[in-house]
């Protein structure tokens, strides 16, 4: 279901004109949930139309995340000369690791936020869909990704910067992105990228790539006895997903200031799942609504009844799942996903 | 020490970790088998077992306590687990992810009762004496080697366990119900066999394990909300391994991930070997993507 | 059922501040932020913190406030997670307009918040002990410098004769660089480093560590595991026959509220090395063992972390009281320039660099759950944050910018 | 010239239970094949053996003369056979047209799938085929809100789309009643000349409107071959068959 053009443009008009009409607090809240909301059309792409359920996108958002923040700890170093970020000092390396030579240009570090997610997503996704693992299967193995990832970035301190993450960037490419001014850039940036996105998906669904991304969420085995090879909208679907996710982190990254293992792990990358249920995961703009809802409820919640937001999130697990499998979005009428589908057996694992 | 007393320690801790694996792995691997769901929550019933102990202990103070919390976390767990299946599960036994998304939030919200009801800080189970000694070896090429009495016990409950099981499943009339289930869910019911009640004695059965080997992590760890995720995840990398619902594969891929974690160990730090042991897993099914032990069944229709 | 009761305080507390307009001190009050993690693996640690700081405040209004005005705490929550902590320091100092903040206990997320409070000029009072390595203008670093805790804790051990140290800890940023810095005094002084190990956080499982320990038979390990991963290590250790009667284990992150949680009976005899311990003699360390325990329950213990917190809003009220304005800029000036004050530790001053200036204790555990001081330090011990064995050439400088 | 399939002695042994002993069949091109048999006399798994879903434990299939008994499935349809399922193989959230179109894509490449354009030739191919399916006024509905006997034709079609030499039907049929089976038969034979069709199914209603040369499966053996007039003559056939199939089918 697509909403309504005078809807659509008066979304667009008000998140571009937010800058202006919200206080500096609340615009950084926006802009780094519109950072989470990439993610979240990614999961819509994979989940909603594929049928790929993965609970480990924190894997590349993270990817997205540390590779902008891992040129960000560079910028005003002096390099030649040995100077490293002061993390590598305190876990005892003496001089910068070739890894980070990769991160020293701010541009080809933006080619990587999209570029080392998406690769890392094609590879994995094709080493596991070749073997036709999928359904829950792939949910639980995406799982132990997240903590292998998680874990190993923690532990690789002198790389990594440990469990602390990456923090306290002051400016890319030169230009400082600490000021006012450059957050509500940034904050533009976000937008724009949210709603080209948005766009290109919608257009993606259309093509026949999304009729057969489709397909094969329906009936893999059916369409592989039509003589079509399920394999690569799986992997290219996933690949999507994970560019959107390493997008988002880099963007989250610059609105939040930090990076660090506690932002990819299982958790939050079953919490960007959530997002997506709760916004309807067959609708496009669902995905957004979910994420920018579910984000700000845990903003005002968690800080006044901290112990009630664990079990409202877990409620709303159960809750939206059990009776609302379209979210929000499904309460509005949606055509193109009866709600007996959502009841069919769910392929496992051929 | 010997060098190959403490290789042999190494395999010795590793059989003794994959015993826990079995245990937390046992019914999600015989549920998924039955009915293709994963329970999220499942961790939350080692937790319920562990904090089942505790209370036994407080009423039952002694030598024999733990020997009581057994059962009682068994029972206890395959209550809850009983109420899960009905309420939550069974609902959405046709939407195998959507299961796998409600039960997290099951999980979520156990963890914060548990945290409400009991504290942040965990509480503590206390060994009775009886288990408080170690078995050293002095002389010979096993010089050195130590073998705690806990860990013997722990491999000694997870067999009985296994063996027990074992015997259900191929010695009795539920066994057979569910054997015919397993192959063939349909024809089953149309023989006669009432798979819900098969699906929910299975389920409860499963949580009922995962109860008791609460009990047995509360000896070695402290009893805490989140006591349930350090070990819920490998048990996924068990089931993922072991092939559907099958006993014998869950043991193998058991006793695959306890070795290959304790001798990788001897190599790397335990987080690396985490991260090994995912890329193992993934190699593994690049050769066997149905498991170790493949079920042949019709009823995997896709 | 205490969280609850809590968080619903924080809710009202919450409500009422956001209720109020724009400048912090307007009608009788001045707003202080306290950013906390209230849910999340760290909770366990960071509320009782919390209400060491929402006492010290208490207290503070009940002798009349500073400045003549009312203290009013913003309580958030960061949830355990440093994105959290760093939007939530935005929102206390944008939004809510706060003059300082109480708060933070990992380095993550200090290290978060760092960027906020120097972009928007705000000043963070620190309170846990840390690996060092780092100095903003804009943050008070109560809590122990690695030469203020890890270090007299391997002069203590020295200096009882052990020879060969076994290092374990939990894989994060703390125990690897404090045992970094170990190991560099270790060599230093002659000593042999005879093992060192990690276990993921929150790890449980020990049986690879422990049949390394048995390989190396150190003399003591110095252990640098956090939360539950302690409970599984030293019960694994007993049940594999080694209790800390047996091998010494010093531990950097047991204090009362986890002896109380272990049982006595796990950890007799074991060592830790703090800047506080409950049991420290003094009047002033009574009276706020007393207050605490009128406030929050008669069966509840401090313990070093907690006291800092308490310590930390103490001084920014005396500081502020001195300097005669809430501006943080002036008052950061002021704290370090007081001077030694009795506190709960002992006579503790905040140093040029922003650290604290306090004495390091070796307490061994009593079968009461309490620690017994068995070593103390000759004199408060200076804080320094890079050491000089280890990251040569480094310093802190005094900071004009703010 | 060989036959468009031929079996030869396929075996295939389901960890000791035989469910195909010995069986060898072969079909012209363009021709029409009924196999009948009770239940559980291995009909799906001869089918699953043919498109590689089952290997066979001895024994090989040779398609237009090659062997593609390891061939990986894919690779089997891409040689030109497509079967329908038992149990109806449609795509539920796609559209009656989507799932033609997706059957009938001529180019398989998954990157020239970008585009929303569909070639003239392929979309008029699948309003060929909605016709003769007969279900036009149903062809932008999501296939999951047809009734149980479109859902069959639409499988039907589909298996057509692919324009495979050799279509494979397993009990296209099922669940239906006369008036629709009768639809069917037609709909089958009006196939005949342009595809081989393999039928299988057990409703002798259907299997004598088809009225096709028959091949009796028993117990994973070849009991009988013949026109429907002479299976239905037949003693054994009666005895360990059609009399129970007449019952089932009243």
């Amino acid at each position: 279901m697509k909403p309504a053009l005078p809807i659509t443009l008066l979304v667009l008009v008000l998140g571009a004109a937010a800058p202006w009409l919200i206080s500096a607090y609340e615009l950084s809240l926006l802009g780094r949930f519109l950072a989470f909301s990439l993610v979240a059309l990614g999961i819509m792409l994979t989940w909603g139309e594929g049928g790929i359920l993965s609970l480990g996108q924190g894997v590349f958002f993270g990817l997205g995340g540390y590779a902008l923040a891992m040129h960000l700890k560079l910028e005003g170093l002096d390099i030649a000369n040995g100077d490293m970020p002061d993390f590598m000092t305190w876990s005892g390396v003496s001089a910068l690791p070739t890894l980070w030579r990769f991160f020293v240009n701010p541009w080809l570090s933006l080619v990587y936020v999209v570029l080392v997610p998406g690769l890392f997503a094609a590879f994995f996704g094709w080493l596991v869909f070749r073997r036709r693992i999928g359904g829950v299967y792939f949910a639980l193995i995406t799982q132990a990704l997240a903590l292998a990832f998680a874990t190993l970035l923690v532990s690789q301190q002198a790389l990594t910067g440990g469990f602390n993450g990456l923090t306290n960037f002051s400016t890319f490419a030169g230009y400082d992105i600490t000021s006012q001014g450059a957050a509500r850039v940034i904050y533009l940036i976000t937008f724009m990228l949210v709603v080209a996105a948005y766009f290109a998906l919608r257009w993606l669904l259309a093509t026949r790539f999304g009729t057969m991304l489709r397909a094969t969420r329906d009936g893999e085995n059916r369409i592989r006895f039509l003589g079509h090879n399920p394999l690569p909208y799986k992997v290219v679907a996933f690949t999507i997903a994970g560019s959107l996710s390493g997008i988002g982190g880099a963007l989250f990254t610059l609105h939040a200031g930090v990076i660090s293992p506690a932002l990819v792990g299982v958790v939050p990358s079953i919490e960007m799942v959530v997002w997506v249920a709760v916004g309807g995961r067959g609708v496009l703009w669902g995905a957004i609504a979910g994420t920018l809802l579910v984000n700000f409820a845990k903003d005002e919640i968690s800080s006044a009844l901290p112990s009630l937001w664990l079990y409202a999130l877990g409620a709303l697990f159960v809750l939206v799942v059990s009776f609302l499998p379209g979210g929000i979005a499904g309460m509005f009428s949606n055509p193109r996903l009866p709600p007996r589908l959502l009841r069919r057996r769910q392929e496992v694992v051929e | 020490m010997h060098e190959s007393a403490f290789l042999i320690g190494q395999v010795f801790n590793g059989i003794s970790v994959a015993s826990l694996f079995v245990m937390a792995a046992l019914g999600l691997a015989l549920s998924f088998g039955l009915m293709r769901v994963i329970n999220m929550a499942h961790g939350e019933m080692l937790m319920l077992g562990g904090y089942l102990a505790y209370l036994t202990l407080l009423v039952v103070p002694g030598p024999l306590g733990i020997l009581v919390a057994m059962p009682v976390a068994f029972l206890g767990a395959a209550f809850l687990g009983g109420i899960l299946e009905l309420t939550v599960i069974h609902r959405l036994s046709t939407r195998p992810l959507d299961t796998l998304l409600a039960t997290w939030g099951v999980s979520l919200i156990l963890q914060q009762a548990a945290r409400n009801l009991f504290g942040a800080i965990g509480v503590q189970v206390v060994a009775p004496t009886w288990l408080d000694h170690t078995i050293s070896f002095s002389t010979g090429i096993l010089s050195g080697l130590t073998l705690p009495d806990t860990r013997l016990f722990i491999l000694l409950v997870a067999a009985l366990i296994l063996g027990g099981v074992a015997l259900l499943i191929n010695k009795t009339r539920l066994g057979l119900y569910v054997r015919a289930v397993n192959q063939d869910r349909p024809t089953a019911a149309a023989l006669g066999v009432n798979a819900r009640l098969v699906d929910l004695t299975v389920f409860a059965l499963g949580t009922g394990v995962a109860g008791l080997a609460g009990v047995i992590l509360a000896l070695l760890g402290p009893v805490t909300p989140t006591v349930g995720q350090s070990y819920i995840v490998p048990a996924f990398l068990v089931v993922i391994l072991g092939g559907l619902g099958s006993l014998v594969g869950t043991t193998i891929a058991s006793l695959m991930v306890g070795l290959f974690t304790a001798l990788i160990e001897i190599y790397v730090d335990v987080s690396v070997a985490q991260v090994l042991l995912l890329v193992f897993v993934i190699l593994f099914i690049q050769i066997r993507p149905q498991g170790v032990i493949a079920v042949r069944s019709r009823a995997l229709e896709g | 059922m205490k969280m609850k009761k809590l968080g619903l305080t924080a809710a009202l507390l919450a409500s009422t501040a956001l209720g109020l307009a724009a400048p912090a001190h307007a009608d009788g009050t001045v707003k202080v932020g306290v950013l906390q993690s209230l849910s999340g693996t760290m909770a366990i640690s960071e509320v009782p913190l919390e209400n060491a700081e929402l006492l010290a405040i208490d207290q503070i209004n009940a002798k009349g406030g500073v400045l003549g005005k009312k203290i009013v705490p913003v309580v958030e929550d960061g949830a355990s997670d440093p994105a959290i902590f760093a939007q939530k320091a935005t929102k206390l100092l944008q939004q809510d307009k706060v003059v300082t903040v109480f708060g933070g206990w990992t380095s993550a997320s200090r290290k978060a918040m760092l960027p906020v409070f120097q972009r928007l000029h705000g000043l963070l009072w620190y309170p846990v002990q840390f690996e060092g390595n780092e100095c903003s203008p804009n943050i008070m670093y109560s809590g122990a410098q690695p030469n203020q805790q890890a270090l007299p804790a391997l002069e203590w051990a020295e200096k009882q004769g052990y020879k060969k140290i076994f290092l374990v800890g939990s894989d994060y940023v703390y125990p690897r660089t404090a045992n970094l810095i170990l190991k560099k005094h270790i060599a230093h002084d002659g000593l042999t480093l005879s093992g060192e190990e990690y276990v993921p956080l929150g790890g449980t499982d020990f049986s690879s560590i422990i049949a390394e320990i048995q390989k190396a038979k150190p003399d003591i390990i110095i252990n640098t595991l956090n939360g539950d991963s302690n409970v599984s290590f030293f019960k694994q250790m007993a049940a594999a026959g080694m209790t800390p009667d047996k091998l010494p284990v010093m531990s950097f992150s047991i204090a009362e509220p986890e002896a109380k949680a272990m049982g006595p009976s796990l950890l007799a005899g074991s060592y830790t090395s703090w800047n506080y311990f409950q049991s420290l003699p003094g009047q002033t360390n009574a009276d706020f063992v007393a207050a605490y325990k009128a406030k929050y329950g008669a069966d509840s213990v401090v313990d070093d972390p907690m006291v800092h917190g308490y310590e930390d809003v103490m001084i920014w009220a005396d500081a502020a009281k001195k300097a005669g304005s809430f501006d943080p800029k002036k008052v950061r000036n002021e704290a370090v320039k007081l001077g030694f004050v009795d506190s709960p530790l002992g006579q503790v001053k905040f140093d040029a660099n922003q650290s604290m200036v306090q004495t390091g204790y070796i307490g061994e555990l009593q079968p009461d759950g309490q620690f017994k001081v068995i070593w103390s330090s000759p004199a408060p011990i200076k804080p320094v944050p890079y050491d000089p064995l280890t990251f040569p050439g480094k310093s802190c400088g005094l900071h004009s910018n703010f | 010239m060989s036959p468009l399939l031929a079996l030869e002695n396929v075996t295939v042994d389901f960890d000791g239970f035989k469910a195909l002993t010995d069986v060898s069949l072969t079909l012209e091109a363009n021709a029409l094949r009924i196999l009948i048999g009770p239940n559980g006399a291995g009909k799906s798994t001869l089918c699953d053996t043919i498109i590689g879903r089952v290997r066979p434990t001895a024994g090989r299939i040779l398609f237009k003369g090659e062997a593609i008994t390891a061939l990986p499935e894919q690779e089997i349809v891409k040689r030109g056979i497509c079967r329908k399922f038992q149990t109806p193989g449609i795509l539920p959230s796609l559209s009656v047209m989507e799932n033609l179109l997706v059957s009938g894509r001529k180019n398989r490449a998954w990157w020239r799938a970008f585009t929303t354009a569909t070639p003239a030739q392929e979309m008029a191919r699948a309003e060929e085929i909605l016709e003769t399916i007969g279900l036009q006024d149903r062809r932008d509905v999501p296939a999951a809100s047809l009734a149980h006997g479109e859902k069959q034709w639409l499988e039907i079609g589909m298996v057509v789309a692919t324009d495979a030499d050799l279509l494979l039907l397993d009990e296209p049929t099922a669940g239906m009643g006369p008036q629709d089976t009768q639809r069917t038969a037609e709909l089958i034979l009006s196939l005949i000349g342009r595809h081989a069709v393999l039928v299988i199914d057990h409703d002798m209603s259907f299997v004598e409107a088809l009225n096709g040369f028959t091949t009796v499966l028993h117990q994973g053996q070849i009991l009988k071959e013949g026109s429907v007039a002479e299976i239905r003559a037949d003693a054994a056939v009666e005895a360990v068959y059609l009399g129970r199939a007449k019952d089932e089918v009243a």
